[in-house]
């Protein structure tokens, strides 16, 4: 056994621990942590791969931004709107456990009996070595064959910015002062206003059940109020 | 990478790691005496000589300290989040280089643990981790304000992660790699204007782009004028407004780690890293040129707190969106433009 | 308390870490950063540059109250404002300590009516107070001092005798500290 | 044993149909979305395990490709959802039926 056997071992368990997390996890931000895990394990592949670019690419990328977003998302939904972990249906789990064990079954068959293929490209370890590293020979390869798909990629992006400003902008949709986002996740907020006001104050009373006051006002505080002030010094 | 035993590695990480625990608990002494001095005050004085005792006070401090989770919190994730923002911390400077190959007892010793050859990304990489600390410890807390300090976080990070990765494009153009240690090589050259021998560092020839690093490393560890993720006077304390006693410790030491990592990964990009008189031929020399130039680095650091107020968050964002991004752009396009000159290709 | 309190006897280890534990305390006093009246705006002149009570104690500011330490109750507490300051003593985290300022806080001051409590010592625990009215930025020092003399007396390992005895203590030696303030 | 490409096929099998059904079964669309992007990292993996193998680069650049899609896919498709949320409306597969707002 060699030390990358092991290193593979451990990287690759942990990513498919993380990967099932992901799907198996009830609350969606306890899913996304779950993600980051597994982006950061593929990344570690990708380095024992000799792709250190991607790797690196990988981290920034998807869990510095396509994650964060994510997360940014997630907070931003209402958490009560959130469907629940799962419902009913018993039909699509147990299609999705069949189909993806057939998928799985035949994927290792096909990788089992593969032929493997031989070296086609210049760019063996050494090579790459020569060249300065996985970064330059990436970017010579990036640059000259695929020059028309790197400009391509770069509308694309540009295509998808625009979208997102559009499909995001309030006006458009007139929906901008209809509802308001929830800023919290509810969890805090819904125990207290279970539990119910422990001093009801204008403060801490839910707008809908604040009745103002008529006639008579409650003075509010913690303790009797006669404990306050000493006797025999001020209370008659 | 030099051809060196793993154990000499691990001692030259231990030692860079010791230095750095140690250097992050003086930079708080440093800030509040500096901060003391800009405010006509006098600063700690009353713990140990000039307060030098400080920093221990403080930890021993928060080591007995209560540790509170709220009811609302989520539990898991609020023990872990300050962890994250820690650890990325300290991993970032792993690729931090002191020196180059010394010749010590017989050994041939590298000065930094290691050289990637995507140095420069690496350290992007962990700070746009070290993020999920706080994004993570805002959410878990089951506080409003603690969220809201989340999400501001996340999107000024988003915002100037870009300008952070951009503005090292100039350089990546002019030395055609990402290494940090060859970055930092090409700097103890020199360059001669007739008579004058100066040294070729890339503040000379990227001066753009060394201002827009700047700004955008002050919003990235998330300190004054850009500290709106912990906004005192709006967020009570932002995303840390439920942590207390070391976890709560653990956020401030990150948090002044990211400080001293960034003042040596601007040093080493912008101001020669090692250069200086005698760097060359004494290598304590060299690591005491990048000591003083990241010093430099924190003092600007704190002048900036003392002085400036706190920016307005959609002042924050459009700064980012409006102005830095279409001045790093230009900043690449100018480069690049240049480097064609230089090689030729173009007139 | 905190995770090592009253867990082990008395001997030379365990006084040795109380010290340690007791001047680390002492040293590093964040307090929590509220105002209630006029007596704040002396509070806030003694941080301020001519007498730099914040920093030269080592003291700091925090506007959470789960990172503080000490609450400096400046000012008249109304009781509308009473269930907050009992809030906020709530939600700082062990060890913590009250420094009651100015006559209103120690004692209601003027203020003899149905809207304000007559002494903050009536809603939190109180260890030390400042009299004036308001007092000067030296009294709050000495105020502090005191503080500290008291904290490095603190048997925070070693056990104390009994359950309950070390809050027993404190709340004689509070009523003690009132008495000598109520004459 | 060494380490061959196959192991990094089988791992990047596994992760695939994880997503796979992780994208059958969950309702929630940021899940969804989630496990769209494993399936891509799995592909991902794949990809570059054969371009070592083969020892050309190109594996590593199609992936560059997908890496920039996917970020134009992620922006816009969190834009849906905060647009959905803005609505009132839940990111639940199931009901997402009219595209009309």
């Amino acid at each position: 056994m060699s030390w990358e056997l092991v290193f593979f071992a451990v990287f690759s368990a942990a990513m498919l621990l993380t990967g099932i997390g992901v799907v198996a996890l009830e609350n969606p931000v306890h899913s996304a942590i779950s993600l980051v895990g597994c982006f950061i394990n593929v990344a570690a592949l990708f380095v024992m791969l000799g792709a250190e670019f991607l790797g690196v690419l990988q981290i920034i990328i998807y869990t510095g931004a396509v994650l964060v977003l994510v997360l940014f998302t997630i907070m931003l939904v209402d958490p009560n709107k959130l469907p629940a972990f799962y419902v009913g249906k018993p039909m699509q789990r147990n299609v999705s456990a069949i189909v993806g064990a057939i998928l799985m079954v035949e994927l290792g068959v096909a990788i089992v009996t593969r032929v493997a293929l031989e070296q086609i490209g210049p760019h063996t370890n050494a090579m790459v070595d020569q060249m300065g590293g996985n970064v330059q020979a990436i970017g010579q390869v990036m640059l000259s064959e695929y020059a028309l798909a790197f400009e391509v990629a770069s509308l694309v992006l540009t295509v998808g910015v625009v979208g997102a400003v559009v499909v995001g902008l309030p006006n458009r949709l007139g929906a901008l002062d209809t509802v308001t986002m929830s800023l919290g996740h509810s969890r805090g907020a819904e125990d207290a206003i279970a539990a119910g006001p422990k001093f009801e104050s204008p403060m801490n009373i839910p707008a809908e059940r604040y009745v103002a006051p008529v006639g008579e006002r409650k003075v509010v505080m913690t303790k009797d109020p006669d404990k306050y002030t000493h006797p025999g010094e001020t209370s008659k | 990478m030099g051809d060196q035993p793993i154990w000499i590695t691990f001692i030259v990480t231990f030692v860079i790691m010791i230095v750095l625990l140690t250097s992050m608990a003086y930079t708080t002494w440093y800030e509040r005496k500096v901060l003391a001095r800009f405010q006509d005050r006098i600063g700690p004085t009353r713990t140990g000589p000039a307060g030098l005792l400080q920093p221990l006070a403080d930890a021993v401090k928060l080591m007995g300290k209560e540790d509170l989770i709220p009811e609302a919190a989520d539990r898991k994730v609020f023990y872990f989040a300050p962890m994250i923002t820690f650890i990325t911390a300290i991993l970032a400077a792993a690729v931090i280089p002191w020196g180059g190959t010394i010749e010590l007892f017989g050994q041939s010793v590298n000065l930094y643990p290691t050289d990637l050859n995507v140095g420069a990304l690496f350290i992007l990489a962990t700070g746009s981790i070290g993020v999920y600390g706080i994004i993570l410890g805002g959410w878990s807390s089951g506080n409003r304000y603690s969220l809201l300090g989340a999400i501001r976080s996340a999107a000024q990070v988003i915002s100037y992660e870009l300008i952070l990765g951009f503005s090292l494009v100039g350089i990546f153009i002019i030395t055609g790699t990402m290494s940090l240690k060859e970055i930092m090589f090409r700097q103890h050259e020199t360059i001669s204007f007739g008579p004058f021998e100066i040294a070729n560092w890339f503040v000379l020839s990227q001066p753009l782009a060394f201002v827009l690093f700047v700004i955008a490393a002050v919003a990235e560890t998330n300190r004054a004028p850009f500290d709106l993720p912990e906004a005192e006077s709006e967020l009570v304390a932002g995303f840390m407004t439920e942590y207390s006693a070391m976890r709560f410790a653990l956020y401030f030491l990150g948090e002044y780690i990211s400080m001293i990592i960034m003042s040596l990964f601007a040093s080493t990009l912008f101001l020669g890293g090692t250069s200086g008189p005698g760097a060359d031929t004494y290598w304590p020399l060299g690591i005491m040129w990048l000591v003083l130039k990241a010093i430099a680095f924190l003092f600007f650091y704190i002048w900036l707190r003392a002085t400036l107020p706190r920016f307005r968050f959609d002042q924050l964002m459009g700064l980012a969106w409006k102005v830095l991004l279409p001045l790093a752009i230009l900043n690449i396009a100018l480069t690049a433009f240049f480097r064609l000159i230089g090689n030729g290709q173009v007139f | 308390m905190g995770l090592i309190d009253d867990r082990f006897d008395k001997n030379i280890f365990t006084t040795s870490l109380d010290f340690l534990f007791n001047w680390g305390r002492r040293s590093s006093l964040w307090w929590l950063q509220f105002g209630l009246a006029c007596c704040a705006i002396e509070m806030i002149s003694a941080s301020m540059a001519r007498f730099d009570l914040s920093e030269r104690f080592g003291m700091l500011f925090r506007s959470s109250p789960r990172a503080a330490d000490l609450m400096i109750v400046a000012g008249t507490v109304t009781k509308k404002m009473a269930p907050i300051v009992r809030t906020l003593y709530d939600q700082m985290s062990e060890p913590k300590w009250v420094l009651s300022m100015g006559s209103c806080a120690n004692v209601g001051g003027p203020y003899d009516t149905y809207a304000v409590v007559q002494g903050v010592d009536q809603v939190v625990p109180v260890d030390v107070y400042v009299p004036g009215c308001p007092p000067t930025p030296e009294s709050l020092y000495y105020g502090i001092l005191q503080l500290q003399n008291k904290i490095i007396k603190y048997d925070t390992m070693a056990r104390k005798e009994g359950k309950g005895r070390a809050e027993d203590a404190r709340v004689a030696e509070r009523q003690m500290a009132m008495v000598g303030i109520r004459g | 044993m060494d380490l061959t490409t196959n192991h990094f096929l089988f791992v990047s099998a596994a992760l695939f149909v994880i997503g796979m059904m992780g994208v059958l079964t969950r309702r929630n669309i940021l899940i969804v979305f989630m496990c769209v992007e494993m399936m891509v990292a799995a592909v991902g993996i794949s990809l570059v395990a054969f371009s070592h193998e083969t020892a050309t680069i190109n594996g590593q650049v199609f992936f560059l490709f997908a890496l920039a899609v996917a970020a134009a896919e992620s922006a816009v498709g969190l834009a849906i959802v905060v647009a959905l949320s803005r609505q009132g409306r839940a990111p639940d597969v199931e009901e997402m039926q009219t595209l009309r707002n």
